[in-house]
């Protein structure tokens, strides 16, 4: 092993070193430089391995021969040895990315660079606390030198802005070093911490040190000057000062407060959120991309300060945790930062740039993920334990705080990557320079590799092991085949899997997994259409697939959760990808997130941080110990699936995403992406039962929420234009079906529920298909633009007709059989009101639905479709199988469903229903779908045969043909009555559709952003400005721990 | 109760019966409205010559294959409504088909034949078909809501849906009728019924030329010979579906030919009082009136 | 007493450094103001090491090496206060680099022109 | 001035009356400790036999806290690096700076000639005894870059050989790094002194290697702070 001390010997001797090259050697010098920080670099790696392996000890190195404290001694442990690779690679990177700027300014530059590299490590290694001041002061002095390397003018002032602050900061830390000396008779911080320090007495010199400290670390609001700098170093730089430095300084303060004894934990807390909170909030009206950066680095440390602050309750886990946010933090900004030096534009739209090279496209999105906490990458692990450990030991407004805080940035992140993936630039592309990108490319490798490396050292699976998420991310490497391949491959895996896995299902696993699994493969039939390569798609409709596969399979709480995100990242860029995509793609990122936090937070709280906690028999075991948290947990989890389900309330995002998704998409996220939401309540149901809090059973909430989806969402329906829009708003009614007959608590309402996610799968896929199809043949999904298509499109027309047929519930299709069990169901249950909602919403489906047939296949066909061919085979092909699998379903309900009826049965000890061969009879009816299809059958065929009899010979009319108030039409405009369809229906109930819901979201976030707006102007860009602010923070503080104190 | 085939030969015979007494009772009641308005009327038999004229007329016209199966769907919901419905209570010829499914059953295929003769007249291309079904199904919705909920009520009162046993449940004294048992009920009911039955306050739906549901204008010949069939049995299928439900059922043909007619005026007296309403008024009344009632209904059950 | 008066006028000229940093726009003398509160820091500094009736910490003749531990201040300070004098020295010479490319940048010594980034 | 300019005022008082508490209270919370602390008991008795210095600050400085010392020899390093970067930046023409001024007077001139190598010897002076008495590199160093700003302000457009005093700047400190190595390989530990003998205290060859590397520093510094005049000086509006 090399001495960690040469990490300094050889930045600063190959600094002082520099100075005999020749002036105008820079290619030499430069060479020189690239090769010291690579050997410092090795030697920090070098330590981590051997230090993670265990083959080594964390090693002491003592200075001058002499014992601490007598001397300055140094230490490297596995945290040090992490952060200082971190830092040197991360200075390797740098210089390589900047060569030309270090180039231009000569070896004077490189060796600044050296010495910062070097002072930085000399921050993380020390254990004396003066010799902590004097790396501190060398980074400041490196720092402004560094700014210099910018091109951009302004880069002087903000540079002389960080000296005036930084010059406040050693006035402080220096009067609190000595002090504190003078306390404790050393300067040794190992032996401070062996004197911890109370929030009396002495502390006063405690405080100023770890408040220098502190304002290194940039806290809102006295962080003007650091952002400053953010927006104008040069991007090169900006990587350095928001990996490095920010790690470096955040170690630092981290030795101190560790030092200063655990009293001090709650305030450095305090300050870690009320940084994170307001910097992110701050965030959202950033419209220069360095500096958005620059908030959300500042945010970033908040966060890991925050969790600093978590140290007494995280134990050994604590390196794990905060090491993961701290390092995922570096990596990303340092990437994202480096992509925006390739970007020319400073706004952030200008990053649609980017799409000219799909790899920084996947950089980005790996960025954004590792930001946001995403899997596979160590933020998402360790947010996960934190907030299981803040959940173990009570400490629930830290979990909410952090996790809004983490929706804010997902927020503003995610809304960045929308601009860049659907905005159009007004900047000609430059073409990138390919070193930087090899740089981005590096740094987007280390975030992978991490991501694999902290998997592995959880306690948990993972996931960049399991089966179902390699086969996604394999779609990468595939991305060059054409489009029908990998679609092969893509159908082959999904039911590949399926058999493969089928034996480990039970019966209701199995719905759901042939459902999602093998309809998804179905519906990918539909994706034949498509030519090209189709690059970016299947990636995310693998990694949607993959986290369904996974979350079917969930055993511990964390398997679920865990492929609850992956499905949630694969959905956000899948839906992304529609034409008009990227509003609503936003919104239901956010929706999804915030869900996925509830469900974090609820896991976390119902495991008490126990981990790993068996989802089924612990959540039955909270409930049957009935423990207060147990309704707490049933809420949060509740809510968290009604996100997926789009329940009312939740539901702004869906029809949005459905409507401009991608044709073979739109059934993918409706069809399927839903039903897991639906799976996640039937688990919770299940395992939890009946929850109350107080006195309100909340299964009873979830039924009015269901009946009120159910009625609003078809009422929403009838009056849209846009006929995906409209089969999206009817899958909000739908699903509320489902919701609603799941919280009836009773065998059959479940049954009910199962029903609706068989034919909801079946007849909204192949009714999204079918209108896809129409939309592509007429270009519109405007219905009034439509019309008079069935003979031009009879197979559509068919599946449409069968689709409706079968969603209206009219005998004999299996629509009926599901409100044939709704009936039973809402019998055996004691609840009334709820259900006179169902009862409207029941036969309002019919107005949108024969609305939408009407409108499209009958009526007058426009001019312009009269040479319209029948929808692309591809599209046609699984709307036949579609119709095939709802007759039989119709006839044979018991083939799905008689199985899963007696599991159903194991949990309510009765068995409602006997299958007596064909027939169904319940305790209140009976049902004989095969009889009914007979005699229906019969009847109309005698009917029919009656007609013909009476003479076959009809004569084809033309078009406008018809006895029209004594005149005869000639234009179809005219003469297509479409538009505005249930005009009387909208006078009579309009009042259901104001957009309250819409609106209060809108306010939530105008609030936010105006919030952010007004706060913003606090940075007036005056350096005396921020001086002041940062005196204010200070004494601020004090006067709050003089307060705390007494 | 399973299939025989000896059901089938029952069955048509119900059918038959039905048919002609549907004949009859709307021409008589024809005729009574025209006496009301001081007209003669038109020959009780009168039905009779339509049909077989229809029948006789050879020309016919078709926009196409919906168009043509607009009617048989139409017939085919009026007699699968019949014969999903036991007709006469405790006679083994008249339990027709109704082994196939519960009430359940009857109350969703009332909409096949409205649906399908919906598709049918839209495909004629005509604005006012269009319009008509716009109207119709608006006005649909709200008027049996009611219904449902009177019917849901019920169901709760007798713990089952098995009209035989519904009715069976009321047979006994004439006070064991879900009438005077269960009176919200029937009202909440009756505001169905005479939302239904096509008569004035509720007829705009088939105003004159608006058409799909009402006598069609597009259609004709053997197209309205269908239609007009079944313009007499569906009523009456309805109206058995209430008589099971809320009036004891019939045992007998003659109680049954009684009871038919009488609810079927309540309709026709209520039709000759009111004027029409408007169909955005329609939907308000039956939200602000039928509603409250059946949600009482189900409250007080 | 000695050394609480010497901390105090240290105290008191570090305030009035940064009143002087605080309050005036032109950027020399905000440079000025921050040389002042480091002079004050300095004296802080060596007046915590001073120990009443002891000598300087160098070992000749005047103080034996037996008794060293009784007869001179302590060391640690002046030694810090060193190593602080000449970080001062360098940021200060630093901070009037930066003020001569400001104002060569605007020909203004005015804090607050220099304000374009913001917000 | 303005009314912007009171209310900051007002605003910094207040601050810096809150701050004053603070240091009020440590003001009167303070008490000299009536014997050394442990630390500085250590240095008081073990510097002669550790160290052989005389001078016990110095063996801190030097040895001790070498480490301190090297980053503060490298902040000068750096400073004199970018403020060469920051002016450069804004460089005259050659030979066009400085000729703007006339030759300073006679009297200057000579008593430059008298005086320069006297400076020169006693800064040397300085840092080779800085282990016996007060003083040492720094201070030492200082000196020697008086000297050379005596040089410049004699005669402005005089240009002294920049690359000597870059050289003497890096290989002073690039010694010092590799002396501190020594110390690793041959002694206790990174710049330990015991490299060399520790000689008879007392004498001026004694204290191993903090003669050595004091003189080291004596030169960086002195380079140092030339080469930051020099930049100073280069820049044509000087």
């Amino acid at each position: 092993m090399v001495s960690a001390i040469f990490i300094i010997a050889v930045g600063l001797g190959t600094a002082f070193l520099l100075g005999l090259v020749k002036s105008d050697q820079k290619g030499f010098a430069f060479t020189l430089t690239v090769a010291a920080l690579a050997v410092m670099t090795w030697i920090a790696y070098d330590w981590t391995v051997a230090l993670s392996r265990g083959t080594v000890e964390p090693a002491t190195i003592l200075t001058a021969g002499t014992q601490p404290p007598f001397a300055i001694n140094l230490h490297i442990g596995l945290a040090e040895a992490w952060l200082l690779t971190v830092i040197n690679a991360t200075g390797l990177l740098a210089a390589f990315y900047m060569r030309a700027a270090l180039c231009r300014l000569g070896k004077g530059a490189m060796s600044v660079l050296l010495v910062m590299v070097m002072a930085l490590s000399g921050l993380v290694l020390t254990r004396d606390v003066f010799n902590l001041f004097v790396f501190f002061e060398l980074i400041v002095i490196a720092t402004g030198g560094l700014v210099l390397l910018s091109e951009d003018a302004r880069a002087v002032a903000a540079g002389f802005k960080y000296l005036v602050v930084s010059q406040i900061v050693s006035i402080l830390l220096l009067i609190g070093i000595i002090f504190t000396y003078h306390a404790n008779g050393s300067l040794n911080i190992d032996d401070i911490a062996a004197v911890p320090f109370g929030l009396q007495g002495a502390s006063l010199a405690m405080f100023l040190v770890l408040m220098a400290l502190v304002l290194e670390l940039k806290p809102f609001p006295a962080n003007g000057w650091a952002l400053d700098i953010y927006e104008s170093a040069h991007p090169g730089f900006s990587a350095i000062f928001s990996a490095a430095s920010g790690t470096a300084a955040l170690f630092a303060a981290d030795k101190l407060v560790a030092a200063a004894g655990p009293a001090w934990l709650p305030l450095m807390t305090v300050i870690g959120l009320f940084t994170f909170l307001g910097s992110n909030v701050l965030a959202l009206k950033q419209d220069n991309d360095r500096r958005l950066l620059g908030y959300s680095s500042v945010a970033q440390i908040g966060l890991v300060f925050a969790i600093v602050g978590q140290r007494d309750i995280l134990g050994e886990g604590y390196l794990f945790v905060a090491g993961g946010v701290l390092i995922t933090h570096a990596v990303a900004k340092a990437g994202l930062y480096w992509i925006s030096g390739l970007v020319p534009g400073r706004g952030l739209a200008d990053w649609a740039i980017l799409r000219a090279n799909p790899v920084l496209v996947f950089a980005f999105a790996s960025f954004v993920a590792m930001l946001v906490g995403l899997p596979p990458f160590p933020g998402f692990y360790a947010k996960w334990d934190l907030m299981h450990a803040l959940a173990g030991s009570g400490r629930f407004w830290i979990m909410a705080l952090i996790l809004a805080g983490a929706l804010v940035e997902a927020g503003y992140m995610f809304r960045f990557f929308g601009y860049a993936i659907k905005r159009e630039t007004q900047e000609r592309f430059p073409g990138f320079a390919v070193d930087k990108v090899a740089v981005v490319v590096a740094a987007l490798a280390a975030g992978w590799a991490l991501g694999f490396v902290w998997g592995g050292i959880s306690l948990n699976p993972n996931l960049l092991t399991l089966v179902p998420v390699l086969f996604a991310l394999l779609f990468i490497v595939l991305e060059p085949l054409p489009a029908w391949v990998k679609n092969i491959i893509a159908i082959v895996g999904l039911v590949g899997w399926f058999w493969f896995r089928m034996g480990n299902y039970d019966p209701l696993q199995m719905i759901f997994a042939a459902v999602m699994l093998v309809g998804g493969a179905v519906i990918l039939i539909a994706s034949f259409y498509e030519h090209g390569r189709r690059i970016g798609f299947y990636v995310p409709t693998m990694l949607m697939y993959a986290g369904l596969a996974l979350l079917i399979e969930a055993q511990t709480s964390f398997d679920f959760f865990a492929a609850w995100e992956v499905l949630t990242i694969g959905s956000y860029f899948l839906i992304l990808r529609g034409r008009m995509g990227e509003p609503h793609a936003l919104s239901y990122i956010l929706f999804s997130l915030g869900g996925a936090f509830l469900i974090l937070a609820g896991f976390a709280l119902a495991s008490t941080g126990v981990q790993p906690f068996e989802l089924k028999s612990g959540l039955s075991a909270i409930a049957e110990a009935s423990v207060p948290a147990a309704p707490w947990v049933f809420a949060l989890l509740a809510v968290g699936f009604m996100t997926k389900t789009a329940s009312i309330g939740l539901h702004i995002w869906l029809p949005g995403a459905h409507a401009e998704a991608e044709t073979d998409v739109s059934p993918m996220v409706s069809g399927i992406l839903l039903k897991a939401g639906l799976y996640g309540l039937f688990l919770l149901v299940m395992t939890m039962g009946r929850q109350k809090i107080g006195s309100i059973d909340l299964t009873e909430v979830l039924v009015w929420i269901g009946a009120i989806s159910a009625l609003l969402g078809g009422v929403m329906a009838i009056f849209q234009e846009d006929a995906k829009r409209l089969l999206a708003y009817s899958s909000i009614s739908q699903l509320g079906y489902a919701v609603f007959g799941l919280a009836l608590m009773n065998h059959v309402g479940w049954l009910l529920a199962l029903m609706f996610v068989i034919n909801h799968y079946i007849y909204k896929s192949m009714l999204f298909l079918a209108v896809g199809g129409v939309y592509k043949r007429t270009g519109t999904k405007l219905m009034y633009k439509m019309g008079g298509l069935i003979t031009l499109m009879p197979f559509t027309f068919v599946s449409v007709l069968i689709g409706i047929i079968a969603m209206s519930g009219v005998p004999p299709l299996s629509g009926f059989g599901g409100r044939w069990l709704f009936y039973n169901a809402i019998m055996a249950s004691d609840l009334r009101l709820p259900m006179v909602l169902i009862f409207i919403s029941g036969p309002i489906g019919f107005l949108y639905l024969f609305r939408l047939i009407h409108t499209i296949f009958f009526g007058q066909l426009k001019d312009e479709h009269r040479k319209l061919k029948e929808a692309p085979v591809w599209l046609v092909i699984p709307q036949m199988m579609f119709v095939l699998a709802l007759l039989a379903f119709a006839v044979l309900p018991g083939m799905a469903l008689q199985k899963v009826d007696a599991y159903i049965g194991t949990f309510f000890g009765d068995q409602p229903l006997v299958w007596s061969g064909r027939a169904i009879t319940s305790t209140y009816g009976y049902w004989s779908p095969v009889a009914v299809m007979v005699v229906i059958g019969v009847i109309f065929v005698a009917v029919l045969l009656l007609l013909m009899s009476m003479g076959l010979n009809a004569q084809k009319v033309k078009q406008f043909n018809i006895v029209f108030s004594a005149e005869r039409p000639f234009k179809p405009q005219t003469t297509h009555f479409a538009w505005n369809f249930f005009a009387p229906y909208r006078k009579a109930v309009g009042f259901l559709v104001m957009p309250l819901v819409t609106t209060f979201w809108g306010a939530v976030t105008d609030t936010l952003h105006s919030t952010a707006d007004f706060t913003r102007r606090l940075y007036t860009g005056n350096g005396q400005t921020y001086a002041v602010q940062v005196l204010v923070f200070v004494v601020a503080v004090y006067l709050i721990v003089l307060g705390g104190a007494q | 109760m399973t299939f025989q085939w000896i059901q089938i030969p029952y069955a048509l015979l119900t059918l038959f019966i039905i048919l002609n007494y549907g004949m009859l009772m709307t021409a008589l009641i024809q005729k009574i409205g025209a006496r009301v308005g001081g007209r003669y009327g038109i020959p009780i038999w009168q039905n009779y010559i339509d049909l077989l004229k229809n029948i006789a007329l050879r020309s016919k016209i078709s926009h196409g294959v919906m168009f043509y199966l607009g009617p048989v769907f139409r017939l085919t919901g009026g007699i699968g409504l019949i014969l999903f419905v036991p007709t006469i209570y405790g006679s083994v010829m008249h339990q027709n088909f109704s082994f196939a499914g519960d009430l359940i059953l009857a109350l969703y295929f009332v909409f096949f034949g409205t649906l399908g003769m919906a598709l049918g007249a839209a495909e004629s291309g005509h604005p006012h078909s269009a319009i008509g079904v716009s109207r119709g199904l608006s006005q649909v919705t709200a008027a049996e809501l009611p219904l449902a909920l009177g019917v849901f009520a019920i169901s709760l009162q007798y713990q089952t849906l098995n009209i035989t046993d519904i009715v069976a449940a009321q047979q006994g004294s004439i006070f064991n009728w879900t009438l005077f048992t269960n009176p919200l009920a029937t009202v909440a009911a009756m505001f169905a019924f005479v939302g239904t039955m096509m008569r004035a306050p509720f007829d705009v739906v088939l105003a004159p030329q608006e058409i799909p549901i009402g006598p069609p204008t597009e259609y004709h010949s053997s197209y309205l010979a269908l239609m007009q069939t079944n313009r007499v049995l569906y009523p009456i299928a309805k109206t058995v579906i209430y008589m099971n439900l809320f009036f004891g059922g019939a045992t007998s043909w003659p109680e049954f030919f009684v009871k038919i007619f009488a609810i079927y005026m309540v309709s026709v007296f209520i039709g000759v009082v009111y004027p029409r309403f408007r169909v955005e008024q329609s939907i308000q009344f039956f939200l602000k009136w039928g509603l409250p009632v059946g949600v009482l209904a189900i409250l007080m059950v | 007493m000695l050394p609480q008066i010497a901390m105090a006028t240290g105290f008191v000229l570090i305030l009035m450094g940064l009143y002087g940093a605080l309050t005036h726009r032109n950027i020399l003398r905000m440079i000025v103001g921050f040389t002042i509160a480091d002079t004050g820091v300095n004296v802080v500094l060596v007046s915590v090491g001073y120990l009443p009736g002891r000598t300087a910490p160098i070992l000749d003749s005047a103080v034996p090496v037996a008794d060293a531990a009784t007869r001179i201040i302590d060391p640690v300070p002046q030694a810090l206060v060193l190593t602080a004098i000449v970080i001062g020295l360098g940021v200060t010479a630093l901070m009037l680099a930066y003020a001569y490319r400001l104002f060569r940048a605007r020909h203004s010594l005015d804090i607050s022109n220099f304000t374009e980034l913001k917000w | 001035m303005t009314s912007n300019f009171t209310s900051r005022a007002a605003v910094a008082l207040v601050l810096l009356l809150l701050l004053g508490t603070a240091f009020w209270s440590l003001t009167t919370g303070y008490s000299a400790d009536a014997a050394l602390n442990r630390t500085a008991e250590y240095y008081a008795v073990n510097t002669p036999a550790e160290t052989g210095a005389q001078n016990v600050v110095t063996a801190i400085i030097v040895t001790y806290r070498g480490l301190d010392t090297l980053g503060e020899v490298t902040v000068l390093f750096l400073t004199a690096a970018i403020v060469a970067l920051v002016l450069g930046q804004s460089k005259a023409p050659r030979g066009a700076s400085g000729s703007g001024f006339l030759p300073s007077g006679e009297l200057l001139q000579t008593g430059t000639k008298m005086l320069l190598p006297l400076i020169l010897m006693f800064g040397a002076y300085i840092f080779v005894n800085g282990h016996l008495t007060p003083g040492g590199g720094f201070q030492g160093g200082a000196v020697l870059a008086s000297g050379m700003l005596l040089l410049l302000l004699a005669d402005p457009g005089k240009r002294f050989r920049k690359a000597v005093i870059h050289r003497v700047e890096s290989l002073s400190g690039l010694f010092y790094v590799l002396i501190g190595l020594a110390g690793m390989a041959w002694a206790g530990g990174f710049l330990d002194n015991r490299i060399l003998p520790l000689g008879q205290f007392g004498q001026i060859l004694s204290a191993g290697a903090i003669p050595l590397i004091y003189t080291l520093i004596g030169l960086k510094v002195g380079a140092e702070f030339s080469s930051i005049l020099e930049s100073l000086e280069e820049t044509e509006d000087a």
